[in-house]
């Protein structure tokens, strides 16, 4: 089975079948003999060749979210019919950057305005939280488009604050 | 001794505490807030009550309704903990009021202690060495600038009844004197509602180094030792050890000297600790006295072999010191890392939520508080303090191979911690060899690294084994369920399926 | 140092010895039985490899197989643990055979020691005290009488080869003589291939006191004082403690020095373990010694602070022991508790299973050793220890009500342990005393109790408050789905849901 | 809501009503009021009036296995159709036992013949597992009616071994 799989903005080709309990994966040309067992709710102990591996896995759909050694990957995997569909959804969504809150607090002060140019790693609104303020900064190139909530109002995690295009 | 004793806390701390009292074979309420229901500390007690909302003000700041709480359960006593009411001289003067023992020194020790130009000139009087700087609050600008000129900049402006880093301000010219000075006096008037400031010389990088402190009522104190606290980020600690490689025998003795001298100068008793900072030269300076357990106390403990928190019930019961400073000997060394709900990729933006999995280290040289567990939330309206990972070893080596060892074995999910940047710490170069001062994190940390493609590689192998095994088990669900194989029928489930992506 | 050690055993002590390496910063080498594919010590060492069926024969003790592994990985030490091939001299000599470091003591000294009959000769000849008896095997009936009469009923028939309670006989008189002999002749035939048996005086309701040692392979050799395991069920120890309160200075000297006298005798190198049995006068005999790591060697560490696991592979690579007698201090109390899969009111049945729930105690004085997690399997096929709770405390009584606390906090559901048994022996008053000898379970603990009322009301409340939780759920799930309450529907639903009863 | 409680050979009469956030609930007449809230998979945080206790409760139907300071219950709770339906089945099953391995092991020695009369605490058979030798035991008087494994047999956990009646 062939897969395509994106993670931190790269894509890999993948492929993979079964030989007896373990897998045959090569990534990009490399390739891996692997045996994954759960242990408990989203941890697999994992053999590749002899190293070993203690991973968390969580899966969304074709979404993971994997942390291994106190570092954590957001990998999607994608096989033929999603690969398709996914790239309609991204043409849509390109350029388009979405300020949300990680948390729920209260807009202390909002640092631009709609119509404002901003740059990658530009201040956007400050958000207390956990009684600290905390900055929320802008991850890539564009222009304020929407400014969703006013100053001094009260906001859940996930809520959307700002939006760039 | 008390017959049951309440804990006005919550989180790591409150669990602590109950584990103290149980160990004494004393009974424990905990009082808890609404999203606190599902605590660990509620279910680590003898007996629970509710005693407000969320925010702390209605709840764990509530003194009515603890000290109601207390009359209503028959608790003869409250200990504080950390935070909170701890150093409220106000809290503690009630207790003494309605006849409860608070567990901590007398409300006007607490009174004293947190006045912070009172705590200068008590320490100056007894002769435990202050910064150079004025004792008395300052009103005029022209009267700023006369001292600064006599001390020399950079100055430190600090709000005299603050705390927390707020109302203060690092001066470095005459020039910035004026603009400072008004921001300083606005801040801690909004702060603390009193903008009264006053003036330290400003030390560059120092070490933020504190002793222990052990005293009863009778007069008799021993101190504990250090603790270097000098990994700070946001002038917070996160990594703190003892002994500190930059304090030999000889400064020890004088610390603990001085931190003995500020004990008996205002009589203190109960656990206290005398923060210092000191600079290049092995010089130190009195910083401030906390009149209350400190997050960190655990270190000390694994070192000494003695209970604080057994130590402070025993102390507040009114029962007699039974150490002296001769047999208090400090064996190998141990070093703590605070595990907080933050992302330090991120400048510790907090990262409250709930954590999905939870894997925790164990073993030889390990203690583990916490008030963490599988599925349970860390709540956006406390402090974000997830666990204290101690370590104990033989020597500073051992003990830091050990602390990566356990901080490898330790695995959150779900929220972000600060895991990841522990490690970097406790690796690093500088803090091997014990090069370190409170701008460590700043001047020494490289912040975001990026990941290892090693690591990578196995999220991705793991991701595809998985994403494997379920086309296969929905192939085996259509085969099954289908045997027909009528082509409509699969092209309308994969239709079914397609809508999902 | 070596680079890279492979450990052939399963369970909590593989995962002690991965610990141990990882401090050391070499890399470890699992091997694993296909049941244990997902047992945690895989998880945790940098390499694992498979190496046979669920029976022990196939795999831990599959000598051939387990070197194969060691060469492929490039290993070039392998620590044994305990049990399986701990104590096996031919593997001990394969290793050395094969240019493998084996982490223990030589092959021979192993063989030596492995007879029971020529260890204790080698123990007279040392000047160690052993029980009246014979250090030869015997063969006529004739001379076993003999000698019964001249030292005094009763006596102990054992295996030659023997150990682990097999093959062993307690003969009272003269009449029970001839069908115990047989009996113990025929069981140590066919347990050790090896019908040869001695005999001893039998000690009645002796206690089980031993000596660690840690000898080095250029003479060096110091003990680290004892170990009190009086507390034993079918013969296996189940809670342990330091120091003894059988112990005074006076016994704990003359013990240490008959024990490094064995160790001197045989030449012996790595860490060991002296066994003695002592009798109400404080006299002392030797029992046998255990040329490997045993279970309870965690208490030693923590009065000590010498990692006993980091010792062994220091001396195992040829270094010196950087420890001598007089440095040696012992530091507080410990007692270790073994949790075990068994079943305490049933006889201590084993009951292996599946772990549905696990909650673990912390904090301070706490040392937490296990191999289980929520969800796992206790195999059928091994040893069913699941963890080892180990205790520091500045005094036996602070050790125990700590040990109390931790066994609290300590919830394990979906298979039977040893918990409730091991809170009833330390809540025992004759174990609060120090009144304990080998006999103690059988005479001095109750074995079946009757739950407390309060707790069963507990139990019958939150299973009353889920049923009716369920109940509302289910009549909210049928008013939502059915808003038209046609009463046919609903006596429809109802007699589907009563057929589940 | 009434309940009728079975634990350890003894039935309540239980009655259970909500009280805000609580329920008050009475067993035999004797009242309290319960605060019971879930922690995570099967651990309750339940109040008392005031006193805490944490429980571990898994349910299986009408059934529930308790778990509270180390001490386990087997507790049944049956609604009015439930206990009529239990009533049926009890009816069906009285005065019979099965002797069952709790886990899987090798049939050492068979201590009885069909057709024995035993009495509560005799030793029934021996099955070796994990090294070890244990003797099952009669729970109650009656006659073995069946035995079903041989000596020498290989079992799993859960297996019939003997049937008293």
């Amino acid at each position: 089975m062939n897969f395509d799989v994106i993670a931190g903005n790269k894509e890999y080709s993948v492929e993979i079948e079964r030989r007896g309990k373990s897998f045959i994966i090569t990534i990009d040309g490399e390739e891996f003999e692997v045996d994954a067992t759960l242990l408990k709710k989203e941890l697999y102990s994992v053999l590749i060749g002899s190293k070993s591996h203690l991973v968390n896995l969580k899966s969304e759909g074709n979404n993971f979210t994997v942390d291994v050694n106190s570092e954590s990957f957001e990998i999607e995997v994608l096989d033929e019919a999603a690969k398709r569909l996914a790239q309609k959804t991204k043409s849509q969504a390109e350029g388009k950057q979405v300020i949300k809150t990680p948390m729920p607090g209260k807009i202390v002060k909002i640092l631009v305005k709609e119509g404002d140019e901003v740059e990658p790693g530009m201040g956007m609104i400050i958000v207390e939280a956990m009684k600290m303020e905390n900055e929320l900064k802008s991850s890539s190139k564009g222009v304020v488009k929407e400014i969703v909530v006013e100053e001094g109002a009260t906001v859940n995690g996930g809520d959307t604050l700002i939006v760039v295009e | 001794m008390f017959k049951k004793i309440l804990i006005a806390n919550r989180g790591e701390i409150a669990i602590r505490i109950i584990r103290a009292c149980q160990e004494l074979d004393i009974p424990t309420v905990a009082v808890f807030s609404e999203p606190d229901r599902n605590s660990l500390h509620v279910g680590y007690a003898e007996e629970a009550y509710l005693i407000g909302e969320a925010n702390s003000k209605k709840s764990y700041l509530n003194i009515d309704k603890i000290i109601d709480v207390a009359q209503k359960s028959g608790t003869d006593a409250i200990h504080p903990g950390y935070g909170f009411l701890s150093e409220n001289s106000g809290f503690a003067a009630r207790c003494e009021k309605e006849g409860i023992t608070f567990i901590g020194p007398s409300s006007d020790v607490i009174e004293k202690m947190g006045n912070k130009t009172t705590a200068r000139k008590i320490m100056a009087e007894a002769g435990v060495p202050i910064l150079p700087g004025t004792n008395e609050s300052i009103e005029s600008d022209d009267e700023v600038y006369k001292i600064a000129k006599g001390i020399g900049f950079p100055i430190m402006i600090k709000a005299a009844a603050g705390g927390g880093g707020k109302g203060m301000r690092i001066v470095n010219s005459a020039d910035e004197l004026k603009s400072c000075l008004r921001a300083a006096r606005s801040e801690a008037g909004s702060s603390f509602g009193d903008s009264s400031v006053y003036v330290e010389k400003y030390l560059e990088n120092p070490r933020h180094i504190e002793i222990q402190v052990l005293a009863d009522k009778y007069g008799n104190s021993v101190h504990l030792f250090e603790r270097e606290c000098s990994i700070q980020r946001r002038h917070q600690k996160i990594i703190e050890e003892t002994p500190s490689t930059a304090v030999d025998d000889k400064l020890r003795e004088k610390m603990g000297k001085a931190a003995l001298k500020a004990v008996k100068s205002v009589n203190y008793s109960n656990a206290g600790t005398v923060e210092f900072l000191v600079d290049k030269k092995k010089n130190f300076y009195f910083l401030e006295m906390n009149t209350r357990l400190q997050v960190e106390h655990a270190i000390t403990e694994i070192v000494t072999g003695i209970d604080i928190v057994r130590e402070q019930v025993r102390i507040a019961a009114g029962e007699k010191l039974d150490l002296t400073q001769d047999k208090i000997k400090r064996n190998g060394c141990a070093m703590e890392c605070r595990i907080y709900a933050e992302d330090p990729d991120n400048n510790f933006l907090p990262s409250p939520g709930t954590i999905r999995t939870l894997r925790s280290p164990g073993g030889y040289g390990i203690r583990y508080d916490t008030c963490a567990f599988e599925g349970c939330n860390i709540s956006v309206h406390y402090d974000p303090l997830i666990s204290k990972l101690v370590v104990w070893g033989k020597d500073r080596e051992e003990t830091r191979f050990r602390m990566l060892r356990a901080l490898n074995e330790y695995s959150i999910t779900g929220i972000k911690t600060t895991i990841p940047f522990l490690k970097k710490v406790i690796k690093n170069k500088f803090f091997i060899e014990g090069d370190i001062d409170t701008n460590f994190i700043a001047s020494r940390i490289e912040r975001s690294s990026a990941p290892s493609d090693g690591t990578l590689k196995i999220a991705i192998l793991t991701a595809v084994v998985e994403s494997f095994k379920k086309a296969e088990k929905e192939s085996l669900f259509h085969n099954q369920h289908h045997p027909e194989k009528s082509q409509w029928k699969i092209a309308g489930k994969w239709q079914m399926w397609g809508n999902r992506f």
